[in-house]
């Protein structure tokens, strides 16, 4: 079974890859696997300074969910590239670096540091994170900001970058049309939905940052029609995610039109939920008839 | 490689007002466990895991104890689990209180209410090491003490509960002036416990474990970190702790 | 305990009402239960003509919630005066109905239809049902519209009128903004958020109309957040929904900021669901400290 | 006033291909259970109820029979469920098959799969009603066939298979061209099927069982509708049906 996927600047062996900010930068999971059994690695967010990121607690369950405020808590972007960059390539996987600021100057400052390595095969420009509160979500929740960025971030960077949108929108496909013509390679569906949790006994949100980020199979619904939506306007390929546990899962994203697939919270469920969906893929494509995980991205969308 | 961790329930008490005593076979568990890790426990139903101190453990026969108080609609349902089913775990997982490399002759371990289970497996430990132990257990009412007995085995054991229906009255800090002749303490409990008996014991030195909500519980998730006077400004509680040097995290 | 709570045109017993759509007109719950016991009945919603709505699959199951597609089927406003109102009437409970359209022009002729009866004590205009595809998503996703079609329907009515929000809009505080300046007595939050599964067999979206509305557990921290958000910025009263299935639920939804509530998807898994949720909410309330239902609205806000 | 009904399981038995023979104890739904009517269960960890029809009831001993095909994760679930275990049911629910008030001699019952199940609870009442059964039973391969002796002992019965790898080869419409002298046919399984069915059958009165995704399984939510030849121009097949008039609804 061939399940390899080409994606701008991306040779992936296979489509699943770990979404950002529920990997770290892949040590911890090393500890489990060989990451070389992964489709790529997407690390945590970088911004241009370190940041200690929110007060805990950071993390709420929900039904079939959780909430998350974690506020891009990462050692700023030299760090990365110093210390946790020349950790994963010493794997056999593509990496992928995932860019976040408050300011359309940090977005840049991040993502033109990362021309500095080799290293990094692509961007994920995550405008969408719901967290920051300094103006991160105003270029993930306005068309015009989003190509904004993407566009600077796109001069800045020799590498293909994907745009990761949020769903905390009214209208998902005018965000990825906009991006896509500001010169995104690729987009990548969806961050998290935003929420709340009030605890009973404080009677106060229960996350310090009050709002969190919903995700989990609770947001899967909402990732795939989102993903279907957007595939029948734009041409350049999605990163899905949200919510995928299962090959099964992986296989509903692939039909929605996703060309490849990030899997966040299942890792906190299951340490093993990368590899495990790896290894019972092909299985569940031959079950439903496919040869190859090319030939399914997209399938549901025929008549 | 760390493994996939399947254990297998062979016995459930309760053993005080919500507080249940689960015994759990796994070897592996049972033969790498040191005092102060915990295991991360998946809860059919639940989307996050629990984290729960190891208490004790039976390194011969593979068996590892837990004792959790059921607070929540997880601990409520895992305190339903019957003998003969199985829990997937991450474990043992975190750092455990360090005492071997220090020459310690005489410990004092402070324990609050659900923060009583591991120093009890460190007390073993101690006490089979030749180390004296003395204990001070705060529960809230008389209802809620456990391992007494167990505890009183180890050493000098005393019990204080709020609202003074068994034992002294008050807090642990009550009893810890007039304790004396140790040379470190460990301590697990509330926050504002841990605080209370840091500030009281500031010319000692200690180990506490902490307690925080947790996503991942391996150190990939940021979300169980603690402002602490290092490098990077935090540890991660899940990897770096849930023990950590009394004077390096800041409460 | 207090369970009473005084909202315009509603004296309700108690907070908790079935949610429209998933309480049909009262007579199948009636087998199960006295109505009487309800704090209100808000009717499956009433358009123009009777109208036969999607085919079928209309839903799906996902974890912790489900998808519905419904499509509005109704008999029409004008059988559900003649025969569905008067059924309820039989019975000690407000009633409140829910009017639908896909043009203004319907909006208005629903609404002002319902004047002929006394036995209608308000109006949820429900703007924001994702699956009519004519238009009635727009009315629920651009402020102004919304706007307009509050003044409408205000000016053609006699009773006061609940505005029901989308959640597929990027920023629900200017939506409740709107219609309350608009003239609206409350609001209702959440409407379902728009959601799709494909069927892994088929290849196709499960449902027949390719997408549905997500609604259940899997949605509350969404409603809580929204409600939450809204709540800061609006001084007319909010019925919460979304997720609720116990009386720990109502009062986090109390909490953040609802008058009342209303419980949907919960009636399918749990017939009882709503006199369940009403005869555990006394205990539940007294656990935490409050005396009444009137005192928890809100306190989740408090410094 | 409609019941809380909570049923224990018995015994579950494997008895074809993923197919799982049921039986559960409340003595509510034994006695009152007419042929043709269904449960719906909850499932646990399962947002929406399982529809699943009765297939037999023993109102003395107050057990229900149901059988099942375990295709998705719910019915995989409850085919994991053990004797002991309860399981929250609504019913029974439904309108069942109608045959009191018709002077029926001789019946013909057509089941396709999972649409067998009610068949023989209606089998039986008729056969106890001394009216005289035949029966033509679909099934994909001969690992999949069950409850064959049970049919035989009710009178004729044809087994056909989609591969022919036991009984006949094809559909059951293959088959229902030998049959005649039956004044009314009773029919359950796939859409494809009920329509071959009633295209064939045109000239016999009939009843069909329909399923459809439910929702609320009480009639209130209108997602199981069937366009139908009636004034409201539908009806809910969790009401109204399972079973309809063949020339009511429209496949
Ligand atoms: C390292 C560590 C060791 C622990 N050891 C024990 C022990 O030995 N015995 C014991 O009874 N308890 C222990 N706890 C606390 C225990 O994890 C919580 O009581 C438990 O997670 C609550 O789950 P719940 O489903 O009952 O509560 P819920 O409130 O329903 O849980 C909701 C979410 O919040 C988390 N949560 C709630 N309270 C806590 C808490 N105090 N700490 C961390 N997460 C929390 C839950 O894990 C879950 O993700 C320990 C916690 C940590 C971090
Ligand atoms: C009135 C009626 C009687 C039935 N009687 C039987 C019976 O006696 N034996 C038997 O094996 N099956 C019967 N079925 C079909 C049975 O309900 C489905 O096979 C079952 O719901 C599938 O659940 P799942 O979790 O395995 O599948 P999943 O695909 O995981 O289920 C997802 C959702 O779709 C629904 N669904 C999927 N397939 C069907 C279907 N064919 N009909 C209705 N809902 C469906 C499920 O209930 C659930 O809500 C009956 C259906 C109806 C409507
Ligand atoms: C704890 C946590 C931290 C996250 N951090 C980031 C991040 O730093 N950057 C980002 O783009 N997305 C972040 N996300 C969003 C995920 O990458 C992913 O888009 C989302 O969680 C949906 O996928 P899932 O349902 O599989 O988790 C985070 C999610 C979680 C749960
Ligand atoms: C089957 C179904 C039908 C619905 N029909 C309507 C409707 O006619 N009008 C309306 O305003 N909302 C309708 N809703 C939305 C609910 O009233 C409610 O806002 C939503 O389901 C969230 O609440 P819940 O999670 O408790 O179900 C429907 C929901 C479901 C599940
Ligand atoms: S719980 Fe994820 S880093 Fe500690
Ligand atoms: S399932 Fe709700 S009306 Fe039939």
């Amino acid at each position: 079974m061939d399940l390899s996927v080409n994606l701008p600047g991306l040779k992936l062996k296979n489509p699943v890859m770990p979404a950002s900010g529920c990997f770290g930068f892949g040590r911890e999971y090393s500890e489990f696997y060989d990451l070389g059994k992964l489709g790529a690695v997407i690390m945590k967010a970088a911004t241009g300074e370190g940041r200690y990121g929110n007060t805990t607690p950071r993390v709420a369950e929900t039904s079939s969910g959780m909430l998350n405020a974690i506020g891009l808590q990462n050692p700023g972007v030299e760090k990365i590239i110093a210390n946790e960059v020349p950790f994963l390539a010493g794997y056999d996987v593509p990496i992928i670096a995932n860019v976040a600021g408050s300011t359309l100057e940090e977005y840049v400052k991040v993502a033109s540091a990362f021309n500095k390595t080799k290293d990094v095969h692509a961007l994920e420009l995550n405008i969408s994170c719901p967290n920051v509160k300094e103006g991160g979500i105003q270029f993930g929740t306005e068309p015009e900001m989003a190509a904004t960025v993407t566009k600077k971030v796109k001069e800045a960077s020799n590498l293909p970058v994907y745009v990761k949108l949020s769903p905390n929108v009214g209208n998902i496909v005018a965000m990825a049309k906009a991006v896509e013509q500001a010169g995104a390679d690729g987009l990548s569906m969806i961050n998290t939905l935003t929420g709340m949790q009030i605890h009973l006994g404080s009677k106060r949100p229960l996350l310090a940052n009050k709002t969190g980020g919903l995700s989990g199979q609770a947001i899967k619904p909402v990732a795939i029609r989102m993903i279907y939506e957007v595939k029948q306007h734009v041409s350049i390929p999605i990163i899905g995610m949200g919510g995928i546990s299962s090959a099964e899962d992986v296989l509903e994203f692939l039909l929605a039109g996703a060309s490849a697939v990030a899997v966040g919270t299942a890792n906190f469920q299951n340490p093993f939920a990368c590899p495990d969906i790896i290894a019972a893929l092909p299985e569940v494509l031959h079950k439903y008839g496919f040869h190859s995980v090319e030939v399914a991205i997209g399938k549901g969308h025929e008549a | 490689m760390k493994q996939r961790v399947e254990m297998i329930v062979e016995a459930v008490e309760k053993i005080a007002l919500d507080t249940v005593e689960m015994k759990l076979s796994n070897d592996h568990v049972a033969k790498n466990a040191v005092p102060g890790q915990f295991l991360h426990l998946q809860v059919e139903g639940h989307s996050l895991r629990r984290p729960i101190s190891i208490a004790d453990v039976d390194a011969e026969k593979g068996i590892t104890t837990i004792l959790f108080k059921e607070l929540g609609e997880g601990t409520k349902r895992l305190g339903a689990y019957q003998p003969g089913m199985r829990i997937n775990a991450l474990g043992p997982s975190g750092c455990g209180f360090p005492y071997q490399d220090k020459s310690i002759q005489k410990a004092l371990l402070i324990g609050g209410g659900i923060g009583v289970p591991p120093l009890y497996n460190l007390g073993k430990e101690l006490s089979n090491h030749g180390i004296e132990v003395i204990s001070v257990l705060g529960f809230q009412t008389k209802d809620s003490v456990f391992y007494e007995a167990e505890f009183s085995q180890l050493g000098e054991t005393h019990i204080v509960t709020d609202d003074g229906s068994y034992g002294h009255k008050g807090f642990v800090t009550n009893v810890l002036g007039s304790i004396d002749g140790y040379d470190y303490y460990f301590t697990c409990g509330p926050i504002p416990m841990l605080k209370a008996v840091k500030e009281k014991l500031a010319d000692k030195p200690g180990y506490i474990s902490l307690e925080e909500r947790m996503g991942c519980g391996v150190g990939a998730c940021f979300a169980c970190v603690i402002p602490a006077d290092n490098e990077s400004g935090y540890r991660k509680i899940c990897k770096d702790g849930p023990v950590f040097p009394a004077n390096e995290v800041i409460l």
